[in-house]
């Protein structure tokens, strides 16, 4: 039986989301920024100030080049405890599969565990994305991590 | 880990007295309890909220001060208010929606209801139903309001206390008057957003971290590397008579290697940034200061790091825990440019921060440092043992000047 | 948050009595651990269960009275009893299954076996093995049974108590055993099914909730638009001599608006279900009550609310949290309409309901509410301040009755 | 390749999970009840009474009206503190693909947050669902949320 | 459309992931070594050990014979409170799709819910497994169940 | 659960003295606040890590003893160092890693900088900047290192000690130096890895179940069904002169079935593997035991069950918590085949063993049960009421002993 393009197109969607997390989650943080288009936004922005047009954002990115300088500063100049992030993503939903932009949505949870506790609840909520074809390749053009969880424990280090 | 009770009586204040912080003081739930009533509850002003948080007449916004709850509210006459969030007939925290407008509080378990001042001006069945029930003769409206707060607006920032004889504002802010107004010189604010996080840490070292210049050309490496604040800049820590208002102030020059760049071992000389939109600082304060860090008695920083601007609420919620409420804001004549500029360099504060992220981790670590070493004490001897101002920011001065005002308050 | 423990002596119920609740009452842990003794393990018969839930010899399952926990049995002659969860040994909780059929309880750890009475029945290696080791000449297995508790049963309903000289269960429930009655009338239960809930609040806090008739029509929208509980019906207040229980009676009425209606801010007049399947009571009781609600000192709530019939357990877990134990039953001879019935009308209750998620989500208000105002008073003033049975809802006279009846076992 | 008509099956099923997370993750609650039939049946249950044939459920809805009027209420009548809910759904398995019902499982889940709490898992379980096609649409035509959290955390305004 | 062969892959992976999951959270454990080769390898390792190329692990099988061993223990030998299980998985990855070795790795979030408690995060981590086929049927013939939950909260009674 | 200070006073150990042991003991926050400094800083050697998992100059990993987090250090010439992992200015946890190797420690927040001895090295602007600021006169290095411990080595295993007059290791180990020669009898050791469980019970639990051979026979129906361990195999209780340390010793014996065999209910005579590989275990150690676990006061269990063998660490989180951190471990000069041996053996044990999961089970089970019965006490009387040492393993001997030893420290 053949496959409706929009099921096949969510079949690609996954494996760029799958790409996405483990790149984060097995610290290959250096491969995150190239799942971007040169001229990305990137936002970790919480539901309150988003659903109220408030647009102060945890990370505000404007441009590939601004994600690679938040991997070098995890690597070089922040400093904070050793600790293992582990992304579940699932409900992939594309909302829009005009081309150019894709516009698409998932919902996440992200679990953190510092070295001495159990792991907890670090941050969920929703990916509000666009997504665009490069030579064959499906890239982000925008992604916004609109998250419920508002009162942040502690820090956020890495990328949701 | 909840410290028996006779140990508060027990405990004493290291001889040395301002040089030394006794590690109990960050874990001691007693300790916690009387800090609620003697510093939050006592003779201060609290930071409750930005009037631009509530423009209208009958917006609202719950806020905290110490461990109480409160609520801000603007009446129908334009006038603010702080009323304690607890239903003056059985306690319900009534007002649950984060913030909004309305007319009246009806609190959701009887139905009483108060006007935006606090005051009761409904009890539903008062006279009973068909002749039965009802209040007594002795029930009266006006001694069943809620608990409400005296409240201070300078500027277009709100501050309430519950003590009747805390002094005038402008009298509280004495000597950090004018660098509250150099921020809030009466120009409109614009509310860009919220971040909160909760801080494994007792709510105190949130001062001494701002209070302290000495970490901020160590621990951050980010500044460090950009010249945003170092050591070497020309700079000053002021406090007021009391002690328990500071300001630190940096202004960023060029950034000559000198004999102190040999003790900044993080130091990145050669870092940049691939896309340095990101930090494109422009002056917009008189004065050659780049950064200014106010911290005002007992819950509020008021922060001005090149273009960020941001107010910091702290917010207890035990011991070893403290909400961290940042409102970010600009002015609301910022032009595009500006407004996109703050929302840039925001990416240095808050949760995820580039020099932030670095103290809510080591206020972390504190916190597991000292926790179990209740008779230990931490050591403040950098730029001397006096409380004294200074030209540099090579000192603990503002941080020995909080606790000999903090002893004070709190008769330790 | 933990409180000193020399508080609790310097705690004093406010001067006016019994139409004041201190706000210490709901948060100090002392207070809390006096409520396990005196209380719950005190002169009080507390529900365990029902005996449709362990309708075989053999069977039992777990419950709890206050903190502490037990397992209800069923034993070979049919006898019913209930034993302290702790190995008689070192204390191990041996029995782990919530519930199930047995001849013995075996202790995991050293395999001690109990039979269902409690009694213990074999030490393994009690001689020892190869004339060595073993226990003493002193040790007798008479000394060694579990602690059992005293049991009553009355129509299907099983209570037990850790006091010797508690009155019998029918003497206890005095005034109120024909409302008792009025549900356990004799014919065997049917077990619908289990709920559970763990609630962020002081446990008393439930029974002020359900002795509180006055929020009824104004909390509950859905309740109030129904007509099934109104201010302006019928309704009584009932207590047994003590204050410790009560019933809250009403009866349906047609829906007409009355000077109450005013009051009633959120009834919602043209209100309509889509589906009214879900409400179509039936009466099933004599006498005109649609509603009887039964508090029972000091764990038990019994619900009959039109058609849905359950025991709700309050089992504490510390002053700021209790689980909400619903068992949801009908009769044996219900047939197949009105099993359907009772649940669906199972929509209004538990954690999920129309009914209940208001009072669950108050509860948590309310806690939140007074947690840090320990200097702080509830007022229960609502149809004066007496303890008497009333003929109307317009009252908080259950109320003040059951803190009457507290501080006496308390010694408050 | 051509795809299995199960695997293909299995798409369109993904994307009717998908579109019921989001609907009440982002709180549009009036679309939820369109993704079943008019004569469905749907119930939120617990594991214990579930195995032992208890037939008590937290919520138990016997027509898409019902599940209206749970809209209408909860929108109306229940008084509750204002939170966020966010699902992650995985698993998703065919377990009968006969028409004219599907028979399909698919574990589940749900995040609650409170506004002066950090993130909790509110409820875990089980889907245990009966799918229709009604036109060329998929629809519930039974719903179970048998869920492990006996224990819940203070109450559930929301369905599962 | 029809579907490239990598996508179709996945999406015959993805049953077997579901049939791994749902044979442990509906407690069918015996049909859980079933969906391993009879020489496979499994382990339940932390992620410490594993990126510091300890060997050490909490779980070490090195045959189907030794899962069923595993299951023949829960049922007889061990002594532990009733407790649920249930999984969360996502992002399956196939890394390489030579045969007769497939390559692949997924996330997991394993909840925890003992009989008078909230349901908690037992353990999170990642799935590195390989599979192949035998007589048209996909099999694991080695599973790494890495953890970052080191601190483990009391117990792991049942495979991950 | 916090109990009211007084309590501690109020307090008193049963009046049966060794064959009894109140339950307060597993649950009083203060008890547990005077443990963490009689017993693990008090007078004590405590296990904190392997000398083959720091064996680089320059290597550390991080420990804890009671409460109290370490790191464990090798300087550059080779010797090992313990150090409070809390810097020595304002207390900050400096070491993060969980283990590495460096030169020096360089503490986040100012930069402090510690050799690995604990010698404090450098204090960034110790002369201040342009000059300004700096420390006083005063401040002098050797005033201000990180705290340091007391340091024994035998054999490969790292032991430190709060006290400054505890005796030597050896003697500390008195009569059960023989026993710890056994298993370290010199041969390099090679780290095989980690398990960490966080079990929910008092820690003094975890002695009780390894000192307890009683148990064994009866709830690992695993070790009993192999014969691995079983009541009537010939075995040996043994303990130092102060009864805080103990041995069990059993050997593997052809699995007749004995009178005791009765009493053991669980034995599953006919179980076997599916695949036998899992145990195959050779002996490896002069004599007969095939089992010796001991148990060294008052951190550290050593574990050889077969040829798998692992340093269990006690880490007290709270009066109801502690940290079970696991290292298994070989011999360098194991063979391949050995190596797979241990690592299969592992099964046995860790967080999801079949023996270890029975006990972490059952110690939860225990907590359950003795939580809120502060009034009672476990029962231990196998074996009569002495403390001596024992050729059988039907005796709670060791038990006795550890309590009796474990009150005098206390002053119970
Ligand atoms: S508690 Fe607020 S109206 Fe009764
Ligand atoms: S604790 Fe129950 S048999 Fe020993
Ligand atoms: S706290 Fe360590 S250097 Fe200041
Ligand atoms: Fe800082
Ligand atoms: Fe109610
Ligand atoms: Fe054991």
């Amino acid at each position: 039986m053949s496959l409706p393009a929009d099921l096949a197109l969510r079949l690609e969607l996954e494996t760029l989301y799958a790409d996405y997390v483990h790149a984060l989650d097995d610290d290959r943080l250096e491969d995150w920024p190239k799942l971007f288009t040169e001229d990305c936004f990137y936002e970790v922005i919480s539901r309150e100030n988003h659903d109220r047009d408030l647009p102060l954002a945890a990370m505000r990115f404007e441009s590939r080049a601004m994600l690679e300088d938040r991997v070098v500063t995890i690597r070089q100049t922040l400093m904070y405890e050793p600790r293992y992030l582990r992304h579940v993503v699932s409900s992939l939903r594309v909302l829009d599969a005009l081309t150019p932009q894709i516009a698409c949505e998932a919902n996440y949870a992200v679990f953190e565990t510092l070295m001495d506790d159990p792991t907890r609840v670090l941050n969920v909520g929703r990916y509000l994305d666009r997504v665009v074809r490069e030579d064959g390749t499906l890239r982000f053009s925008s992604k916004s991590c609109v998250f419920d969880s508002v009162l942040i424990p502690n820090s956020l280090v890495y990328p949701i | 880990m909840a410290a028996p009770s006779d140990n508060l009586i027990r405990r004493r204040w290291p001889e040395q007295g301002t040089s030394r912080v006794p590690y109990w003081a960050y874990s001691d739930p007693q300790l916690f309890e009387r800090e609620m009533d003697l510093v939050f509850a006592g003779r201060s002003w609290n930071f409750v909220g930005l009037a631009a948080e509530v423009p209208e007449p009958g917006d609202y916004r719950q806020s905290a001060i110490g461990n109480r709850k409160v609520v801000l509210t603007r009446d129908e006459r334009g006038e603010l208010h702080v009323l304690l969030n607890r239903c003056a007939h059985r306690g319900v925290k009534f007002c649950r929606e984060r913030q909004g407008n309305t007319r009246f509080f009806t609190c959701p378990y009887h139905q009483w209801r108060y006007d935006l001042t606090g005051r009761l001006r409904a009890v539903p069945f008062y006279n009973g139903v068909k002749q039965q029930g009802g209040m007594p003769e002795s029930f009266q409206y006006a001694d069943h309001g809620l608990q409400t707060l005296r409240v201070a607006q300078r500027n277009g920032v709100v501050f309430a206390s519950f003590s009747e004889d805390v002094e005038p504002l402008e009298d509280y802010l004495g000597a950090l008057l004018p660098w509250y107004d150099r921020v809030f010189d009466g120009r409109p604010l614009r509310l860009l957003g919220y971040s909160r996080q909760l801080i494994p840490s007792n709510w105190k070292l949130m001062f001494e971290n701002i209070k302290d210049p000495y970490h901020a050309s160590l621990l951050h490496v980010f500044l460090v590397s950009f010249g945003l604040f170092r050591a070497d800049q020309p700079s000053r820590v002021l406090m007021d008579r009391t002690g328990r208002h500071a300001v630190l102030v940096s202004s960023k020059g060029e950034q000559a290697a000198s004999e102190a760049t040999r003790d900044m071992a993080n130091l990145k000389e050669q870092f940049t940034l691939a896309d340095p939109r990101l930090l494109d600082p422009v002056r917009e304060f008189p004065g050659s200061a780049t950064v200014a860090m106010l911290t005002l008695w007992p819950n509020l920083i008021v922060q001005q790091q090149s273009n960020t601007l941001a107010m910091r609420q702290l917010i207890p919620r035990g011991p070893e825990s403290f909400e961290l409420a940042w409102v970010f804001f600009g002015y609301e004549d910022d032009d595009e440019a500006m407004r996109v500029r703050r929302l840039r360099q925001a990416n240095l504060m808050g949760p995820a921060g580039y020099v932030s992220v670095d103290d809510s981790e080591v206020m972390k670590l504190s916190q597991d440092g000292v926790r179990e070493s209740v008779d230990a004490a931490g050591v403040l001897e950098m730029g001397g043992l006096d409380t004294g101002d200074t030209e540099h920011m090579v000192t603990e001065a503002a941080v020995r000047a909080f606790y000999k005002h903090y002893r004070e308050v709190m008769g330790l």
